[in-house]
């Protein structure tokens, strides 16, 4: 039962992913792709969160709490650098 | 009957994420998408987190921490990397799209 | 243009994340972690800061100059391998055993793990070391 | 043992050392090699009667490599000349010496050098001989190169040790191909399985490649060309190394392997031939010099083709004469160097046009430098008369090679002759040139040990026996069976003598009509292809060679690196693998791939695909980002945890290094570059992908060795004491490669740090 239907939300999650992808390709403007990217690190965790449902692995969560964390500094980072072209400045008053 | 309610759990956080990136698709223009993207793939993305953390409890060795970490992490993370990338949308000037009715933000915008 | 909202969400994940990164250190023994991936979080989270708030203030914030961690993290990982040496063994052999600590209870430490906290110094300081250049131009 | 690191021991820590404490104790130094020289007489008597004296001391236990010591006869001979020698060289130079600042400095190589050729000549492991050897190469590098300031010193000194030193290398070579055949590298050994070498495939390789090493060495004559240039050192050294002990390493390798690579044709042809080549060459050229210490050291040139011929034929009289030369040649051409070092100290000059008539002024050295030349040149009362006999004897062997010898021997013996006469008469003789120093006698430090070579040859002349039962054991050494040399001044009357008396009276005829030999050879003598010019142009040329090369490589664009790079690896690992391995498609298993695999697998091909055509260097970054997880998700489906945490750490990490080394990069033109490039970079990138899956496709399906992963997964827990197999490789079982990878990545990160610094500096950031 369990078995069935986390195949089942796989390939759900795969089809999402290959519209993030997609989006994240063409995306007329930059934080279009940005925002594809991040997602697509959200799905990665969901995909891992079933996956080891389905192999009753317990120790797959550590990289997706690595996921979660980077996508998000990822995603600041972009966000910064396509406001003002870099992402360290020296020092706001 | 735990069985029933993860299933149920992972199907509809799935459903979520589903939906979520069709609305990614074929919205018009980067504000709305990010309605769309931020909020149901969070919600998604917890719902199957939930079920693994129900799965692991009755299956595993007990409830590991991880998942709620995650969740939490999830939770405080999506609305600050959707509000920075909006942010950065709306000064690099990216249009809203036509059918957009009211832009407030306009007035008491000082060029950064 | 730095948000608000950016920089009050920064320092709580930043402790987030360097916990984390403890955890995983510490537990890299027996299942997925250890010095190089704890390394990389920490500067993972580091980079954060960077990014929330300026290189000034982070200088300010942590007064910790990322290169001296490299020649620390080293002597940490040679020290760890002359250690056997003393005792006789060749250069870079590690032992373990098991200790009763009152409160945690029954640990299982090895040798190696100081090898593993240089590494993880050493990591730490040049990937932060490499973005502080590049980025903060301190 | 003792005996060899004990001058090494004193010249390398106690000279300087006592120099600093301004004890000048150079005064005494002699006292070493005097011990020395003793405590190897001593051993004597239990030489003669046969037994050999052997110590050995472990050193690379793994590639069975130790530092052992072996004195025998032939060891025993050269252990005392060099220690005699030396020890005359050392009061010589104590007064030749004392004016100069850096004595000290000169006492602890000259002491370097003694203990690194008595190494050479004891040690009975071939890699603890060549370790000596080189050395005795770097000690006479710094010899010849003492007055450092002097231009021409130093060109000498470094063409003395290139040369020696690449004889040296193709030596060791030869060495190890022995050591591939007889399976050790102790000396013992391989005399003892002597045929297993003669009837191995790489017999002649490892002939002419130790041949090459000994006849760099010994000035042979291909590789004669830094011999006259070494004579840039001081008088003594040449005195010391570059006549009596150095030069006849390479003899001694000769002698030392004869029993092992002797006695076949190749060898008699080889080594005779360069040996009687470079006498008749080292003695016509001696002629022609006209500067005192270059004459002699064409003259040592052919006076060790001489011996290496006798080696080459190495019948039993021949191998006497060859071991006794070697001792007269060492006394007589000892003494010569330093009378000419007298007469320079005196008269200030060495150019023999300058000097004349200086018999009357100096008549002490005039008598030592007559016995020595007399001995030289072979005249019946003193030892040189002997060893030429000897010579004349051996040569005279059957076949073809009976007449041709002979003949080129008594060619180049009549030149030894014309030129030991030069060296007498010239200097002492005819009229008396003013200098603008007073020449007077020598001081006595000067003379005394010249005088004591002097006696020495005529003690050998006279009372051949005196030496005959050392020398018997060394020639039995070199021969492998028993032999008893019979040394005696009068022989008889027999062909040698006749050639002797030939040799005595075309040297006086000619003698007498020198300058019109000299102008023959003039003119024979070809201009073009010198061999100095040989070296100089192989001096220059390389570097100029290497600065075209990099000059082409290093375009500045990392496109080209890449294309060197991939192109490498596709040339030498796919071509090889076609080539050499028998291919056949090998079964992949694809039924055990789930279906979502091929859609990670789809996304990752698209990415990529897209990735070619982006133009914005943004868009390139974030697909970059894209390919990345989708790669760290495949580590997650395929179930390694720990590669999916680095995978994706360090994905992110790279994307936020992008963006912020961003600013800097310049913007991306548009590339125009003409389509032959563009080919060329697909050409290579498709090929390069080709071998990289085949070799994964490869590696897969055809398991050459056994996987070591089973060591791993089953005492990782045992001895690492974690579970985590991946981490108790990394830190426990290969500890010492992460050591090595940390301390890369430190560097990286300083050198980085320091170009930005100094890029930046450059730039007055605002």
């Amino acid at each position: 039962m369990i078995q069935t239907v986390s195949t089942i939300s796989l390939v759900l999650l795969a089809i999402s992913l290959v519209f993030c992808a997609y989006r994240a390709i063409t995306g007329p403007t930059m934080p279009d792709r940005v925002i594809a990217v991040d997602t697509i690190g959200t799905i990665f965790i969901s995909i891992i969160g079933v996956f080891s449902i389905k192999l009753n692995q317990p120790h797959y969560f550590d990289s997706a709490l690595i996921i979660a964390i980077l996508s998000f500094s990822g995603t600041v980072a972009l966000g910064k650098f396509l406001i003002k072209g870099e992402c360290f400045d020296r020092d706001i008053d | 009957m735990i069985e029933i309610l993860i299933s149920i759990l992972i199907l509809v956080g799935s459903l979520f994420v589903l939906v979520s990136s069709i609305g990614f698709l074929r919205f018009r223009d980067i504000y709305s998408r990010m309605h769309a993207v931020t909020k149901a793939t969070t919600a998604g993305v917890c719902l199957t987190l939930m079920a693994s953390l129900l799965y692991f409890s009755s299956h595993g060795n007990g409830i590991n921490g991880k998942t709620v970490v995650i969740i939490l992490f999830l939770f405080i993370t999506a609305p600050v990397g959707a509000h920075v990338i909006s942010k950065a949308a709306y000064f690099t000037g990216v249009p809203l799209c036509r059918e957009s009715v009211v832009d407030e933000f306009k007035e008491h915008i000082k060029k950064p | 243009m730095n948000s608000l909202i950016l920089k009050t969400v920064a320092t709580p994940v930043l402790y987030l994340i360097v916990s984390f990164s403890v955890y995983v250190f510490f537990r890299g023994h027996n299942n997925p972690g250890g010095g190089f991936i704890a390394g990389l979080l920490t500067a993972g989270a580091f980079v954060l800061q960077y990014l929330s708030f300026d290189s000034k203030t982070v200088k300010s914030n942590f007064s910790l100059n990322w290169k001296k961690l490299i020649p620390v993290g080293l002597i940490l990982a040679l020290g760890s391998g002359l250690g056997g040496m003393i005792l006789g063994y060749p250069f870079l052999s590690h032992s373990f055993g098991c200790f009763y600590l009152p409160l945690i209870g029954e640990l299982e430490l090895a040798t190696a793990i100081i090898f593993d906290l240089g590494v993880y110094f050493v990591v730490l300081g040049t990937a932060l070391t490499i973005i502080s250049v590049i980025g903060g131009k301190d | 043992m003792t005996i060899v690191i004990s001058p090494f021991v004193f010249g390398l820590i106690v000279l300087p050392f006592l120099h600093k404490i301004k004890l000048r104790f150079h005064k005494w130094v002699g006292i070493v090699p005097l011990v020395l020289f003793l405590t190897i007489l001593k051993y004597k008597s239990s030489i003669i009667n046969g037994n050999i004296v052997s110590e050995a001391y472990q050193w690379v236990p793994s590639f069975d490599v130790s530092l052992s010591f072996r004195l025998d006869g032939l060891s025993f001979i050269f252990a005392l000349i060099i220690t005699g020698i030396g020890f005359l060289v050392v009061i010589y130079s104590k007064k030749y010496m004392h004016s100069e600042s850096a004595i000290s400095r000169y006492f602890s190589y000259i002491l370097l050098f003694m203990s690194s050729m008595l190494g050479v000549v004891l040690s009975n492991n071939l890699i603890s001989l060549f370790v000596f050897w080189e050395l005795t190469s770097i000690s006479s590098y710094l010899l010849i190169g003492f007055w450092f300031y002097k231009e021409k010193s130093r060109y000498g000194a470094w063409k003395a040790l290139l040369i020696t030193a690449g004889g040296g290398l193709a030596m060791l070579a030869g060495f190890i191909l022995m050591y591939t055949v007889t399976g050790s590298f102790e000396i013992s050994q391989i005399l003892s399985q002597k045929e297993l070498i003669k009837s191995s495939p790489f017999y002649l390789t490892i002939l002419v490649l130790t041949l090459i090493g000994s006849f760099t060495k010994s000035a042979q004559f291909p590789f004669h060309v830094w011999l006259p240039d070494a004579m840039e050192a001081p008088t003594p050294v040449s005195a010391y190394l570059h006549s009596a002990t150095m030069v006849k390493a390479g003899i001694y390798l000769l002698a030392r392997l004869n029993p092992v690579l002797g006695g076949s044709s190749y060898w008699f042809y080889m080594v005779t031939f360069t040996g009687i080549l470079t006498m008749c060459y080292g003695s016509i050229m001696a002629i022609r010099q006209r500067d005192l210490k270059a004459l002699l050291a064409f003259s040592t040139i052919s006076q060790l083709g001489l011996i290496t011929s006798l080696l080459g034929v190495s019948t039993e009289t021949a191998v006497i004469g060859a071991v006794f030369h070697i001792i007269n040649h060492a006394a007589f051409k000892g003494s010569l160097f330093m009378v000419t070092g007298i007469i320079d100290h005196e008269a200030g000059t060495r150019n023999l046009d300058e000097l004349g008539g200086l018999g009357r002024k100096m008549p002490f050295t005039a008598v030592v430098a007559l016995i020595g030349a007399l001995a030289m040149a072979g005249i019946p009362p003193l030892n040189g008369f002997i060893s030429k006999e000897l010579f004349f004897e051996a040569v005279l062997v059957d076949g073809w090679a009976g007449y041709v010898l002979p003949a080129l021997a008594v060619f180049g013996s009549i030149f030894t002759f014309i030129y030991s006469m030069i060296f007498v008469i010239s200097p002492f003789l005819g009229t008396y040139k003013p200098k603008e120093k007073t020449v007077h006698e020598a001081p006595w430090g000067l003379l005394l040990s010249p005088m004591i070579l002097g006696v020495t040859n005529l003690a050998l002349g006279i009372y051949p026996k005196l030496v005959a039962d050392i020398i018997s054991k060394g020639a039995a050494n070199i021969l492998g069976k028993y032999v008893d040399a019979h040394l005696s001044l009068w022989h008889g009357f027999n062909v040698p003598l006749l050639m002797s008396l030939i040799v005595i009276s075309f040297g006086c005829l000619l003698f007498s009509r020198l300058n019109y030999v000299k102008h023959i050879i003039e003119k024979i003598q070809m201009k073009k292809i010198n061999l100095n010019k040989l070296y100089d142009l192989f001096q220059t040329g390389i570097p100029k060679f290497a600065g075209f090369i990099t000059e082409k490589q290093m375009t500045g664009f990392l496109r080209d690196y890449l294309v060197y790079i991939l192109s490498f690896v596709f040339l030498s690992v796919g071509l090889t693998s076609l080539f050499f391995m028998e291919l056949s498609i090998p079964n992949l298993n694809l039924e055990r791939i789930d279906v979502y695999e091929y859609v990670v697998a789809a996304i990752m091909v698209v990415s990529s695909i897209f990735l070619l055509f982006t133009r914005k260097r943004l868009i390139a970054i974030l697909i970059l980002g894209v390919i990345g997880y989708m790669v760290s998700l495949f580590f997650v489906l395929e179930k390694a945890p720990d590669l999916a945490l680095t995978q994706l750490i360090v994905e992110t990490i790279t994307l936020v290094l992008f963006l912020i080394a961003f600013p800097h990069l310049p913007e991306i033109t548009e590339e125009n570059s003409k389509r032959s490039t563009k080919i060329i970079n697909a050409a290579v990138s498709i090929l390069t992908g080709l071998t990289v899956t085949f070799l994964m496709v490869y590696s897969k399906a055809y398991k050459i060795y056994e996987s070591v992963s089973s060591y791993y997964i089953d005492n990782s827990l045992l001895l690492g004491g974690g579970k985590n197999i991946v981490n108790v490789i990394l830190v426990d079982f290969r500890g010492f490669d992460t050591m090595g990878e940390i301390t890369v990545l430190g560097i990286a990160a300083f050198s980085v740090y320091a170009l930005i610094k100094l890029r930046l500096g450059g730039r007055k950031y605002e």
